[in-house]
C-alpha cells in the first residue's frame, strides 16, 4: 500500500466515521474536567482515567465482536462470566502463583464452553441473542452460586495482583495488558482470517453464505469467543480487587455495549472495530469521572448519561430513508 | 434430521429439569400442616430474601440456616425456607405470597423496597402469620423490624474520624447507593456528625455502590484530583476497594473508617505498625440470625418490652423498629485479638460475624 | 385518461428509465412490452406510487399525481399487481387482499364480515378454492400471485396494472384472468398489461407500447402489426423467426466434465440432469420463473434438494454454499444488493473475501500480494474507483456486480454459477462481462449461466437449456439466436401445455 | 425433510400459531406447577399469582405491538417506574386526587412514548439504541422525582386490587380489561397495519399503508401500556420506588419470545405473550414448592426459562418459515 492509499483509506474511514467524533468529545470532556478542577489533568488522573477505562475496554471486548458479527449479535451474559471467571481463578488457585496457570486455563475453557452454549442457542435453536444471553446470564449467575455455596474463597496470586494493581515506570499494569489486548484484538480482527471475514459477514450474512463463508462456525465461534475474552477479563478484575465476590461483573453489561456504540460499532454489525470500543471506553470513563468531579446526583448523571448516548447515536446512525 | 433431534433434546430436557425441581423435595404445604400439628410448637419459617448476589448477603442466609439448625435439633422449627428476590420487588412479593399460601407460620424479609411490601405483608398478617423485616426496615406501624442500629453505626465511625482529625481536614465520603433507605439513614448520621466541626472539609461525596470494583475506580480518580486528603469516611464492602487504590497509586491510606472483610483486616493488621489507622464497627450479617432469635421468642408468645421498640429510622411517625447496636467495635487496640479469634484463615470477602446469643435476646423481652 | 409524461429515473449512474412517455384510454388493454431490463418494472412501480421519479409527471383524469405516494395513486384508482407481489406473508388470505382497504365499520373498527366476504367474492372471481385465514407465505407461487392480482382487482380501479401477472400461473388460471380483464374492459377500465407472452398479448391486447434500454420505441395498433415488427422494436434488429433447428451434435469439444448433475428434485424442480464441461458456458433459458434460480441454488447446496451430484474430485450433494465453495464451486447471485455484495464494506475486502472464504478461520490472512492481486483484478476488469478502499455500496450497479466477478475470479474457481450476471448494467460493462466470461471460459473454468436475457445467452453460450416449470425442456447448441432461444421459451410453454394458447386465444 | 402432507398436518397447523408456542409452554408449566403446588387453583392463591402477572402482561402486551411491527423497546420498565413515582408523589406530596394524579402518570408514560416514536420513525435511529439510553435518562427522572421508596396511595385502591368481583379476581378483571384495550386497537386497521409493516414493510408501502405513522403509534401503544401497567403495580404495592420497574423490559421481551412472537417482527399474537408473562410467573412458584435449596433457585430457574426459550426457537424453526418466493 502506498502512503497516498493509507491516507486515502484514512480520510475515507474517518470523514464518515464516528471514531474522530468520540475521540473529540472524550477530548472535550477532559478539557472541560480541567477547567473544573485543575487535578483532573494531571498526568497521574490520566493515567488512573486509562486504567480504570482499561477494565470496561477489556470487558467490552467480547462484546465488540459479538456486535460485529451481526444478526442483532448482543451478549448481555458478559457480566455473569466474567464474575464466575473471577470466582473459577480465584478458588482454584487460592491465591498461590504456582497454581494459577490451571486456574486459568480452566476459567478460559468454561468461558468459551458457556460462550459456546449462547451461539448454539442463537444460531440453532433460532433465540434472539438479546433474550438467549439474557437467560444465559441468570443460569451462569446461578452456577456461581452453587459452586461457591455463596462464599467465595481464595484470592489472586500475588502475580495477578501485580498484574492487576501494579506500576511500571509509573505507568499501571492494566494499562499494559489493555494494551496488549488491544494489540492481539486488532491482529485477530485485521489480520486473521475469522476477523476479516466477521466485518464482511456482519454486514451481509447472506452474501457471506453465498460466497462460501461458513457462517455456522464464524457466528457461534464468536459468542465462543466473547465468552473467552469475557473470561480474561473476569482473570483480570480478580487482579484488580485481589478478592473476589459473586457479582463482580454485573456493573459491566449495559456499559460494555454503551462503549461498543459510542465506539462507532454499528449495532447492525459489519461496521466499526476494537479500537473504536477503546476510544469508546475511555470516553464513557471520562464523562463517569466528569459527572463525580461535578458533584452530579445519580438522577441527573443517569439524564446526562442517557442525553450524550442519544446525541451521539443520532449523529452515527441515522439511517436513510427508503427509495 | 439435526432440527428434529434438536427439538425432541430441548423437550426431554424441559422435562427433565421440571423433574429435577419437582424431585427436590415434598410439597411444602402438606409438610407444613403436618409438623405444625405433631408439636404444637414446631414452627416453619420462611425468609424472603431480597437479594443474593454478593458475599454479605449469603454469609447472612448461611449464619441464619446454622442458627434454625440448632432450633430445628431442638424441634421448635420444623422447616426454614429460604427464597432470594433478584433486587425485584415483584419477585420478593411473590415469593412472600408463595410463603402465605404454603402456610408458614413467620415470614422474615430483607426487603427490596422499604414501601413496596406493604400489601403482601399486610396479606400476610391477615393470615395469621407474624411478619419480621430485618436489616432493612418496613413503613408498617404492625410489624417489627430488626434492624442493626444504622444511624448510631454510621455515627460512630464518623465521630471516630472527625476525632481523630481533631475536627479539622479534608475528607471524602464515599458512600453506598444512592435511593436506598439504609443509605439515607447513614447519610443523615454522617451529615449531623460532620456539620458540627466547621473545621472538617468535606472534599467529595461519592456513591462507590457498597461494591469494591466501585469503589476502588472511583477512589482513583479522587486520589488524582484531590492531592490532600487527610480521612476518608467510608461505609460497607468499599474499605478494601480504597485500600487497593491507593496501593495502586502507590501512596499510603490516609485515616479512614474501615470495612468487615477479612481482606481489609488483613491489611490493616499487616500495615498497623506502619503507622495504618481505621475504625469498624461491624455491621454484622449476623443480623439475620438474631432476627431470627426474635423472630422464634416472638412465635413462643413473648412480648417485647416496650422499650425495646423504637421509633422507625426511616420513617419516624412509626414506632416498629428494635435497634441493635453493633455487637462490635474494632480499633487499634483489639484488632490483633479479633484477627486472631475469627477472622484468621477464613475466605478474604469473609464478613466480621456476630449475631445476639438467646440471653441477648431475652434481655428484649418482657 | 392517464398519461405519462416524461418519467425518467436515475439509480446513482444507472438510467433506469429515460423519458417514457405513454397514454392509457379507459375501454383499453394496453400492452407494454420490452426485454428483460428495459425499464417496464420501473415504470409500473412509479404508477403505484412506490418509486419515485427523478424527472416526469403521471396526469390522472387531467390531475397531476402526487409521486411518491402509493396511498394517492390508490385513492385515483390506480391498482397495482406487482410482478414480485407485494403481500405479507404472515397475514391471511383475506387480510392481504384487503390490505390498506379494509371496510371498517362502526367505531373503526375493520367490519369483518364483510372484509371476508369481499375476499370471498376475489377469490370465487379468480377460481380459488383456498380457505381465507391461511397465511399466504404458505400458499404455492401460482396462488400468490393470483392473490396480487386480487388485491388489484379488489380495488374496483379506474386503471389497473398488471406485471408479468401470468408469467407463474397455470393455463386454466390465465383464461379465467383473461375473462375478467375483457370485461373489466367493457365496464370502461384501463389496463396495461405488462407480459412477454406475444400470444397473450395478441388476445388480449389493443394497443403496444415497446420499450428498448429504458426509452419508447414506439406504440403500434396491435391489430396491423406483426410480431416480427414487436420483437424487432424490443430487440432492436431484424430477425428471422424459422423455426430454431436443434442440432444434437454440439459444435463444442468436450473436455472433461466438471459439474453433473443427475435428477435434481425438490419443490421447485422436477428431476433436473445437468452436465457442464470444464471451458464450457451453459445457459440456462426459459420464461420468468420456471425455477431457474431455484437449480443454481440446489447446486450450490443453498437450498435443500434430493438427486446426485458429481464435481472434479467431489461426489454426493453440497452441504452448503460453504461446502460448495471448498470445493471449487462458486455462486454469484443475481440478488446483488441481498446476496452479492457487502455494501458497506471497501472494494478490497470484498473481492479479498473470494479468496479467504474457505481458508480455516484461524489462520493468519496473509496480506502479502494480496493488494497487487487485487489492483490487478480492479484494473483487469476497468472497475471504475477513486480508492481501493471505499466502499462498494457508493459504486453503480455494473461496478458493483465487477466487484463480483474480481471476488470470483480471486478465488481461482473449476466451476461458476452465475444468476442474470448483466442485471440493472448498462450496455457497454455488459459487453465487458461477457468478454469476461469468455476468457473465464477459455482458461477452462466451466459456467454455468442463469439469465432472462436471451441475448446475452445467445452471446456468452455454448449451449442453453430451455426450462420450464422446473425442468429443462429443450436444449439448443450451434449457432445461438436471441430471437431462437425466446421462441424456445414461448415454445416450451406452449409445448407443455399442449395446444394451450391457441384454445386460449380462440376462447376468448 | 419436510412433505408437503402427511398426518401431522393438522397438528402442524395448531403449532403454526405463533401462540401456541407460549400457551403450550404455559400448560407444561401450570401443570409443573400444580403438581408441586396442590394449592394452586384456590382463589386466593390464583388472586395473588394474577396481582403480579397483571403488569407484567400489560407491558408484554405493549412490547407484542411494537415487536410485531418490527421494533423494540426497551425503556419501557422506566415508564412503569415513572408511572409509579409520578403517581405516588403527586398524590401523597402534592396533594393530587388519586385519580388526576393516575391521569398524570399515564399521560407522562405516554409521552416518552412519543418522543421514543418520534426519534425512531422519523428522525430514524435503531430503536434499540433509542429506548436504551431513554430508559437511562426516563430512570433518571424518575429518581429526581422521587430520589426514595416512599409514599402511598389511597388504602381502597390497593384493597380492591387484591379483592376479588362477582367470584373474579380483581387482577383478572385488569388483565380482562388490558386484553379488550389491545382488542380495540388489534381489530382496527392500525392493528392490521402493525403487523404489515413488521412483516414486510416494501410490500406495506406499496399498499398505501403510513409505514412512519405506524411504527410511531406502536411507541405510543407500548408506552401506554407499560404506563397501565405502572399504575396497576402501583396498585399492587401501593407506594412509590423509584427502582421498582427494572426488570420490566428484559422480562417483557422474554415473554415475548416465549410467546412465539418473532423478534423480526410481522408473525406473533399478544395471547402468545400473555401465555409467556404467565410461565414466567409461574417458574417462579415451580422453584419455590420444590422446594429448591436456596444456592440452586437461580440456576434452575434459568436452566427452566432457557430452556423454555430454545423450545421456542426449534418449535418456531421447525413450524417452516413463512415465504413469498418473490416477496422482499
Amino acid at each position: 500500500m502506498t502512503f497516498t492509499e493509507r491516507a486515502k483509506q484514512w480520510l475515507e474511514q474517518s470523514s464518515r466515521n464516528s471514531l474522530g467524533i468520540a475521540v473529540g468529545v472524550a477530548v472535550l470532556l477532559t478539557a472541560v474536567g480541567g477547567a473544573f478542577n485543575r487535578g483532573f489533568v494531571s498526568p497521574s488522573n490520566l493515567l488512573n482515567l486509562l486504567a480504570i477505562s482499561s477494565l470496561l475496554g477489556l470487558a467490552a471486548a467480547g462484546q465488540t465482536l459479538v456486535v460485529l458479527s451481526g444478526g442483532e449479535g448482543i451478549d448481555l451474559s458478559i457480566g455473569a462470566v466474567i464474575s464466575l471467571s473471577a470466582v473459577l481463578t480465584s478458588q482454584i488457585s487460592n491465591g498461590q502463583n504456582g497454581l494459577l496457570f490451571p486456574a486459568v486455563v480452566v476459567t478460559l475453557v468454561v468461558g468459551a464452553l458457556l460462550g459456546l452454549v449462547n451461539g448454539l442457542g442463537i444460531y440453532l435453536a433460532q433465540v434472539p441473542p438479546l433474550i438467549m444471553t439474557l437467560g444465559m446470564s441468570s443460569v451462569i449467575e446461578g452456577i456461581v452460586l452453587v459452586y461457591t455455596q455463596g462464599q467465595p474463597k481464595g484470592q489472586a496470586p500475588p502475580f495477578l495482583a501485580t498484574l492487576g494493581t501494579g506500576q511500571v515506570l509509573g505507568i499501571p499494569w492494566l494499562i499494559i495488558v489493555w494494551a496488549v489486548f488491544t494489540l492481539i484484538i486488532w491482529y485477530v480482527l485485521k489480520h486473521m482470517v475469522y476477523g476479516r471475514l466477521l466485518f464482511l459477514v456482519g454486514d451481509n450474512r447472506s452474501a457471506g453464505r453465498m460466497s462460501g463463508v461458513p457462517i455456522a462456525k464464524l457466528v457461534v465461534g464468536t459468542y465462543a469467543l466473547s465468552g473467552f475474552f469475557s473470561a480474561c477479563t473476569g482473570i483480570l478484575f480478580l487482579g484488580y480487587t485481589n478478592t473476589t465476590y459473586l457479582n463482580i461483573g454485573d456493573v459491566y453489561i449495559l456499559p460494555s455495549v454503551a462503549a461498543v456504540v459510542v465506539g462507532g460499532t454499528a449495532l447492525s454489525g459489519g461496521r466499526g472495530g476494537y479500537i473504536g470500543t477503546v476510544v469508546g471506553a475511555i470516553l464513557l470513563t471520562v464523562l463517569d469521572s466528569l459527572l463525580t468531579t461535578m458533584h452530579m446526583g445519580e438522577a441527573t448523571r443517569g439524564i446526562i448519561n442517557g442525553v450524550v448516548l442519544l446525541v451521539l447515536l443520532s449523529i452515527y446512525t441515522r439511517q436513510p430513508k427508503d427509495a | 434430521m439435526l432440527k428434529k433431534g434438536l427439538a425432541t433434546t430441548i423437550v426431554l430436557s424441559l422435562v427433565a429439569v421440571f423433574l429435577l425441581a419437582a424431585g427436590c423435595g415434598t410439597p411444602t404445604g402438606k409438610s407444613t400442616s403436618s409438623s405444625g400439628s405433631g408439636s404444637g410448637k414446631s414452627f416453619v419459617i420462611g425468609v424472603a430474601n431480597g437479594y443474593i448476589g454478593n458475599d454479605w448477603r449469603t454469609q447472612m442466609i448461611a449464619d441464619v440456616q446454622q442458627v434454625a439448625k440448632t432450633y430445628e435439633e431442638k424441634g421448635v422449627i420444623s422447616k426454614l425456607i429460604v427464597e432470594n428476590a433478584n433486587n425485584d420487588v415483584t419477585q420478593q412479593i411473590s415469593q412472600i405470597q408463595n410463603m402465605i399460601n404454603s402456610g408458614v407460620n413467620a415470614i422474615m424479609i430483607d426487603p427490596v423496597s422499604a414501601t413496596a411490601l406493604v400489601p403482601a405483608i399486610q396479606k400476610a398478617q391477615k393470615a395469621g402469620i407474624l411478619v419480621i423485616p430485618f436489616d432493612g426496615v418496613v413503613n408498617n406501624p404492625k410489624v417489627t423490624n430488626i434492624t442493626t442500629d444504622q444511624y448510631s453505626w454510621a455515627k460512630g465511625g464518623a465521630q471516630w474520624l472527625a476525632d481523630q482529625l481533631h475536627g479539622k481536614g479534608n475528607i471524602i465520603l464515599m458512600d453506598g447507593l444512592a435511593g436506598v433507605p439504609a443509605e439515607n439513614i447513614r447519610a443523615q448520621a454522617e451529615q449531623d456528625v460532620f456539620s458540627k466541626y466547621p473545621g472538617i472539609h468535606v472534599l467529595q461525596k461519592v456513591f462507590g455502590g457498597w461494591a469494591e470494583a466501585t469503589a476502588e475506580q472511583k477512589m482513583t480518580s479522587l486520589i488524582a484530583t484531590y492531592p490532600n486528603i487527610d480521612g476518608i469516611y467510608t461505609q460497607d464492602g468499599m474499605g478494601m476497594g480504597i485500600v487497593q487504590a491507593y496501593i495502586a497509586a502507590h501512596k499510603k491510606p490516609p485515616l479512614m473508617t474501615g470495612d468487615v472483610t477479612v481482606g481489609f483486616f488483613k491489611y490493616w493488621t499487616e500495615h498497623q505498625s506502619s503507622g495504618f489507622h481505621s475504625y469498624v464497627e461491624s455491621n454484622p450479617p449476623g443480623i439475620g440470625a438474631t432476627a431470627l432469635e426474635f423472630t422464634v421468642n416472638m412465635l413462643q408468645g413473648k412480648k417485647l418490652k416496650s422499650s425495646s421498640i423504637q421509633a422507625n429510622p426511616v420513617d419516624t411517625s412509626q414506632t416498629n423498629t428494635v435497634l441493635v447496636k453493633s455487637p462490635l467495635t474494632v480499633t487499634d487496640t483489639n484488632l490483633q485479638q479479633v484477627w486472631n479469634s475469627t477472622m484468621k484463615g477464613k475466605p478474604s470477602s469473609y464478613s466480621l460475624d456476630a449475631w445476639l446469643t438467646p440471653s441477648q435476646v431475652d434481655a428484649y423481652f418482657q | 385518461m392517464l398519461t405519462i409524461e416524461g418519467l425518467r429515473k436515475e439509480y446513482g449512474a444507472v438510467v433506469a428509465l429515460q423519458g417514457a412517455s405513454l397514454t392509457l384510454v379507459p375501454g383499453t388493454i394496453h400492452a407494454l412490452l420490452g426485454a428483460n431490463g428495459s425499464g417496464k418494472s420501473t415504470l409500473v412501480k412509479m404508477l403505484g406510487g412506490v418509486v419515485r421519479p427523478t424527472k416526469g409527471t403521471i396526469w390522472v383524469d387531467e390531475q397531476r399525481l402526487e409521486v411518491g405516494s402509493p396511498a394517492h395513486a390508490i385513492h385515483k384508482g390506480i391498482a397495482v399487481s406487482y410482478q414480485e407481489t407485494s403481500l405479507v406473508p404472515s397475514m391471511s388470505v383475506a387480510d392481504n387482499v384487503l390490505l390498506g382497504i379494509e371496510p371498517t365499520g362502526k367505531a373503526g373498527y375493520v367490519a369483518q364480515r364483510s372484509l371476508r366476504e369481499r375476499a370471498a367474492e376475489i377469490l370465487d372471481q379468480l377460481g380459488l378454492n383456498i380457505p381465507p385465514d391461511v397465511p399466504v407465505g404458505e400458499l404455492p407461487t401460482n396462488i400468490q400471485h393470483l392473490l396480487e392480482i386480487g388485491k388489484a382487482l379488489v380495488k374496483r380501479p379506474k386503471y389497473m396494472v398488471l406485471d408479468e401477472a401470468t408469467a407463474a400461473l397455470r393455463r386454466e388460471e390465465v383464461k379465467r384472468l383473461f375473462s375478467i380483464v375483457c370485461s373489466l374492459r367493457d365496464e370502461g377500465v384501463a389496463i396495461l398489461f405488462v407480459s412477454h407472452r406475444f400470444d397473450e398479448v395478441y388476445a388480449i391486447c389493443d394497443r403496444a407500447t415497446v420499450l428498448r434500454n429504458g426509452a419508447v420505441v414506439g406504440t403500434r395498433s396491435l391489430s396491423n402489426t406483426s410480431r416480427e415488427e414487436l420483437i424487432q422494436d424490443m430487440i432492436g434488429r431484424r430477425i428471422s423467426l424459422e423455426p430454431v433447428q436443434q442440432k444434437t451434435g454440439t459444435s463444442f469439444k468436450k473436455q472433461a466434465v466438471c459439474l453433473k448433475a443427475r435428477s435434481l428434485t425438490n419443490a421447485e424442480l422436477r428431476g433436473v440432469d445437468l452436465e457442464v464441461s470444464a471451458g464450457e458456458i451453459v445457459g440456462i433459458g426459459g420464461l420468468q420463473g420456471q425455477g431457474q434460480t431455484a437449480l443454481l441454488r440446489a447446486l450450490i447446496g443453498a437450498t435443500t434438494v434430493r438427486g446426485d451430484l458429481e464435481t472434479d474430485g467431489h461426489q454426493g450433494l453440497f452441504r452448503n454454499p460453504s461446502h460448495a465453495a471448498g470445493n471449487g464451486v462458486r455462486f454469484i447471485s443475481g440478488d446483488r444488493g441481498r446476496e452479492g455484495v457487502f455494501g458497506q464494506r471497501s472494494i478490497y475486502e470484498n473481492i479479498v473475501i473470494g479468496r479467504i472464504a474457505t481458508f480455516p478461520l484461524w489462520k493468519r490472512a496473509s496480506q502479502r500480494g494480496e493488494n497487487q492481486a487485487a489492483r490487478a483484478l480492479v484494473e483487469q476488469l476497468k472497475i471504475v474507483h477513486h480508492s481501493l478502499f471505499q466502499e462498494v455500496r457508493g459504486l453503480s450497479g455494473g461496478n458493483q456486480q465487477k466487484v463480483l466477478f474480481a471476488r470470483t475470479l480471486a478465488s481461482k474457481p473449476n466451476v461458476v454459477i452465475l444468476d442474470d450476471p448483466t442485471k440493472g448494467v448498462d450496455v457497454s460493462t455488459r459487453m465487458e462481462i461477457h468478454r469476461l466470461l469468455r476468457n473465464l471460459a477459455g482458461e477452462g473454468v466451466g459456467l454455468l449461466i442463469a439469465s432472462s436475457d436471451d441475448e446475452e445467452l445467445a452471446e456468452v453460450c455454448d449451449r442453453v437449456l430451455i426450462m420450464y416449470e422446473g425442468q429443462i425442456v429443450r436444449e439448443l447448441t450451434g449457432d445461438l439466436q436471441p430471437s431462437h432461444i425466446t421462441k424456445a421459451s414461448i415454445e416450451g410453454a406452449q409445448s407443455e401445455k399442449g395446444k394451450g394458447a391457441e384454445t386460449r386465444a380462440d376462447s376468448l | 425433510m419436510r412433505t408437503p402432507f402427511n398426518l401431522n398436518q393438522r397438528a402442524t397447523r395448531i403449532f403454526r400459531s405463533p401462540a401456541m408456542i407460549g400457551w403450550v409452554l404455559f400448560l407444561i408449566g401450570l401443570v409443573a406447577n400444580a403438581i408441586v403446588q396442590p394449592t394452586l387453583f384456590k382463589l386466593s392463591v390464583i388472586n395473588s399469582n394474577l396481582g403480579l402477572a397483571a403488569p407484567l402482561i400489560m407491558v408484554a402486551i405493549g412490547q407484542t405491538a411494537v415487536v410485531l411491527a418490527g421494533g423494540i423497546d426497551l425503556s419501557v420498565g422506566s415508564i412503569v417506574t415513572l408511572t409509579n413515582v409520578l403517581v405516588v408523589s403527586l398524590y401523597s406530596f402534592h396533594h393530587t386526587g388519586f385519580w388526576l394524579a393516575a391521569i398524570f402518570g399515564v399521560a407522562a408514560g405516554m409521552a416518552v412514548g412519543v418522543v421514543n416514536g418520534f426519534i425512531i420513525s422519523v428522525v430514524r435511529i435503531p430503536a434499540l439504541l433509542v429506548t436504551f439510553a431513554m430508559m437511562s435518562i426516563v430512570n433518571g427522572v424518575a429518581l429526581a422525582i422521587l430520589p426514595q421508596p416512599g409514599g402511598q396511595i389511597p388504602a381502597d385502591i390497593y384493597q380492591i386490587y387484591g379483592s376479588t368481583v362477582g367470584g373474579l379476581p380483581f387482577p383478572f378483571l385488569l388483565i380482562v380489561f388490558g386484553v379488550l384495550l389491545w382488542m380495540i386497537f388489534r381489530y382496527r386497521k392500525i392493528g392490521r397495519y402493525l403487523i404489515a409493516v413488521g412483516g414486510a414493510d416494501w410490500s406495506s408501502r406499496a399498499n398505501g399503508i403510513p409505514v412512519t405513522k405506524v411504527r410511531f403509534q406502536s411507541y405510543i401503544l407500548s408506552a401506554t401500556f407499560a404506563s397501565l401497567a405502572g399504575l396497576f403495580l402501583t396498585s399492587e404495592v401501593s407506594s412509590g420506588d423509584p427502582l421498582i420497574g427494572a426488570s420490566y423490559a428484559l422480562n417483557s421481551l422474554a415473554a415475548v419470545v416465549l410467546g412465539g412472537t418473532a423478534l423480526a417482527g410481522g408473525r406473533g399474537s399478544v395471547s402468545g405473550s400473555a401465555g409467556g408473562a404467565l410461565f414466567l410467573i409461574l417458574v417462579q412458584n415451580i422453584v419455590y414448592f420444590a422446594n429448591v435449596p436456596s444456592y440452586y433457585q437461580t440456576l434452575v430457574s434459568g436452566l427452566i426459562v432457557v430452556i423454555g426459550l430454545a423450545t421456542t426457537g426449534v418449535l418456531y424453526v421447525r413450524s417452516g418459515k413463512l415465504h413469498l418466493t418473490n416477496g422482499r
